[in-house]
């Protein structure tokens, strides 16, 4: 079961991208999150906020079209939309504490059953470690999304009963989006919606530590 | 927000932001104000009253107010208005002010209760709700009635008070341009009140001099990102002498 | 001696002037304090602030010049002058609370030999009273003044040795200019710094409740 | 600020402003920064950093610098010059960064200690600085390792930790334009940290890459009123790669 196919990095941003609702305002994490831009369906308008002061992000800049002072939380130079707007970072902040995104999207080293997430630090890991605005934004988004891949390369599961890893911040997770299956955090549990395909929700179950709860028949993921 | 408010699973898709925010008259962009509600009102010195929306709260009726704002009206004019129709029942402020003849008739038969506030601490305590902090400590009114109920203690030597964050239901702000996404400008000092306001309501309505196309605020020159407006109703400003 | 002369209030702002350093940000209060800008001397340029968020106040506007979205803090026309500012009414108190403002100048009931300022509420007063700016300003300047008459209309003293009205600000007073005085609240004490004309300091002392501390022969207020 | 510095009596008359204000050089600009000062370094993703500044600070050779700022230099270069020369003993810091190779080489000989900071809480403490505030309570990072050793309680039913205030001696920060007088803006997202560390430092030095006429930016745009610039200096933007 293990050789079964899983999505990859791509599909799963794919998938995620259907969770941007039109007009809302998001924040895309490092990883698999920053991928998710390049497929939101068509006729949906969002607006993306990086935490550097930018409203209103647009794709990355071309090759030759690079500004070094717009770059988004990643570094990479990026357009902006019609109606971008800048500020400073600590109203970039006020953003994101404050609630006044409407999602955002963040990578994953694990997430508990009760929604709490781990996506900062690796135990044991060399370095100084460094935290940017993930805390502050796990905390703040009325929906937090995680997307990540639904176990480690050593086969581990990463979502779990209760978070090993250092936290980045307590029941903060509303949905997960990984390459086995879409699962929402809600106040009963660790709900099942959907599975890739050729996933049974009891294989799912078997990568999964925390324990997820099916209801009736579940749906192969979507992918547009 | 609450856990329960966020917890809420897979998102379903609205009507695109541009569409909900524009707003064709004033009184549908309040019609929604219920009884009850906790709403801040922009302005200072006469400069920079929603005029145009609260004399729709007013043609609304809504009842049991509670008033987040500097002063408390001047004469019938500004909140005034509201005080005369008795739809007010509590107000935050920090300067009731000398034309608040209305309110102040009210306030002294105890129709209508007050908390005062240090002006640039009502501004911080709406700030704070804005960006998600719940409290914080302030020399500020350290010794006086303002301080009465109030945590004290001493912080990197100095003695100050906590002051808690402050949460409206909804903001009615006045600003001189908006385009369809919510992005505002203010003009001179009728700035004053209304972006703080606009960061700290959970929905905030605005009226407008003027409506611009998407794209004409330079993005550098935006006071009022789009992200923090939920409702814009075109209308020519309104002042009161006083 | 209580019919002895006292400054006039323009003459007490006259004097208050003089205390304006060259550049200093500067903000003016209620009253007496207000006129101060008519009488600064020759070749000084100080920055006024105004708490509805205005940095670089000019004149007042003259008639038919007014601009009612253009006022200070009392709600009267005026004008700027070149390089000034505008910024919300948060920013415009983070100025005044965390000590950005070089000087503040502010009327008083009464300012105790402590230094602790009332100046907003009268006990027994009708009406619900208001604060205003007063409390972050006073609280937040790097220097107070204080402007008003050495005693109130019954002759009773303002400067006393703790006030019995409301309190603004603890321990927040720098200077005291009067219609009798000028008097600096040091560490030791009020210091007695100028008398009007016509006043020896045992005279000024008679008016004041809290004790002056006089060194030497006190010069006569200057008044230009 | 301590009553002790603040009932000073009588004000002097110092030079005004303006005149104290404009540097002819970069190294005049940070000549008077003592060993062991509390410094604030604008700059974000390689936008909006105060390179020549750091370069003029290299030059007078500060040491026992507390470095606060998201990130910890890119190479050798921003913030990475001074690790180089090893004038920094301290970080407070968001996201030292994957290219942060001199600090975390001194971090693993513990030659240099850090204390992370989540951003937003890193801006949002330099802003309680900046608006006279000694702490605010936050539900950001409670349940995490930032809790650790921080008072926590519950507010509003939220658990929240206190953070403090966080002061500097210098602010050193860039700037896209600066009038004489100090007025400031940035170009797009170079604005980033630098208008926060402008508001907080006791002292804020600004290298600007252009020094425009008094009045020549309109008033509603400035972002960083001149009250908070105390010395500027102009100089070609520098940028590092990485």
């Amino acid at each position: 079961m293990p050789d079964k196919p899983r999505l990859t990095r791509e599909q799963i941003a794919q998938r995620a991208a259907l969770e941007l609702p039109d007009g809302a305002y998001v924040n895309l994490g490092w990883g698999i999150p920053n991928l998710i831009a390049d497929y939101l369906p068509k006729g949906i308008t969002v607006y993306f906020h990086s935490e550097n002061g930018i409203l209103g992000m647009g794709p990355r800049a071309k090759p030759g079209e690079e500004d070094y002072d717009l770059v988004d939380a990643m570094k990479v130079p990026v357009k902006l939309i019609p109606g971008a707007s800048f500020f400073h970072q600590a109203d970039a902040h006020l953003m994101t504490r404050g609630g006044h995104l409407d999602l955002a999207v963040l990578g994953g080293f694990q997430v508990s059953e009760k929604g709490d997430l781990a996506n900062w630090k690796v135990p044991g890991a060399k370095g100084s470690g460094g935290i940017g605005g993930a805390m502050d934004i796990a905390a703040g988004a009325k929906k937090l999304m995680v997307c990540m891949e639904h176990t480690t390369k050593e086969g581990a599961p990463k979502i779990v009963k209760q978070c090993t890893y250092p936290l980045t911040c307590l029941a903060c997770v509303t949905t997960i989006v990984t390459d086995l299956a879409v699962i929402d955090v809600l106040p009963e549990g660790l709900v099942l919606r959907e599975t890739a395909p050729g996933w049974t929700a009891e294989e799912v179950q078997q990568q999964t530590e925390a324990r997820l709860i099916t209801r009736g028949r579940i749906p192969e993921m979507r992918s547009a | 927000m609450a856990a329960g408010e966020r917890r809420g699973g897979a998102i379903r898709s609205g009507e695109p932001a541009m569409k909900q925010k524009l707003y064709l008259n004033l009184d549908a962009a309040v019609a929604d104000i219920p009884d009850g509600a906790i709403i801040m009102f922009g302005g200072f010195g006469g400069a920079g009253f929603p005029n145009n929306l609260i004399q729709a709260l007013a043609r609304k009726g809504t009842k049991n107010i509670t008033a987040i704002t500097n002063n408390c009206g001047t004469k019938e004019g500004e909140l005034g208005l509201l005080f005369k129709n008795k739809q007010i029942q509590h107000v935050i402020a920090s300067f009731p002010g000398p034309h608040s003849f209305i309110f102040q008739e009210q306030f002294a038969k105890g129709e209508v209760t007050l908390e005062l506030v240090p002006q640039g601490i009502l501004c911080e305590r709406m700030r704070a709700a804005a960006a998600g902090l719940l409290g914080f400590y302030t020399s500020v009114g350290v010794g006086t009635e303002v301080a009465a109920g109030k945590e004290e203690r001493v912080l990197d030597g100095k003695r100050c008070i906590l002051e808690l964050a402050l949460h409206a239901d909804f903001a009615l702000i006045k600003s001189q341009k908006a385009d369809g996404l919510g992005n505002l400008t203010y003009r001179l000092a009728a700035r004053n009140f209304n972006p703080i306001m606009a960061m700290a309501a959970k929905t905030t309505i605005v009226e407008t001099e003027e409506i611009v196309p998407v794209g004409a605020i330079e993005p550098e020159n935006v006071v009022t990102p789009a992200i923090f407006v939920h409702r814009i109703v075109q209308a020519k400003g309104l002042r009161y002498a006083g």
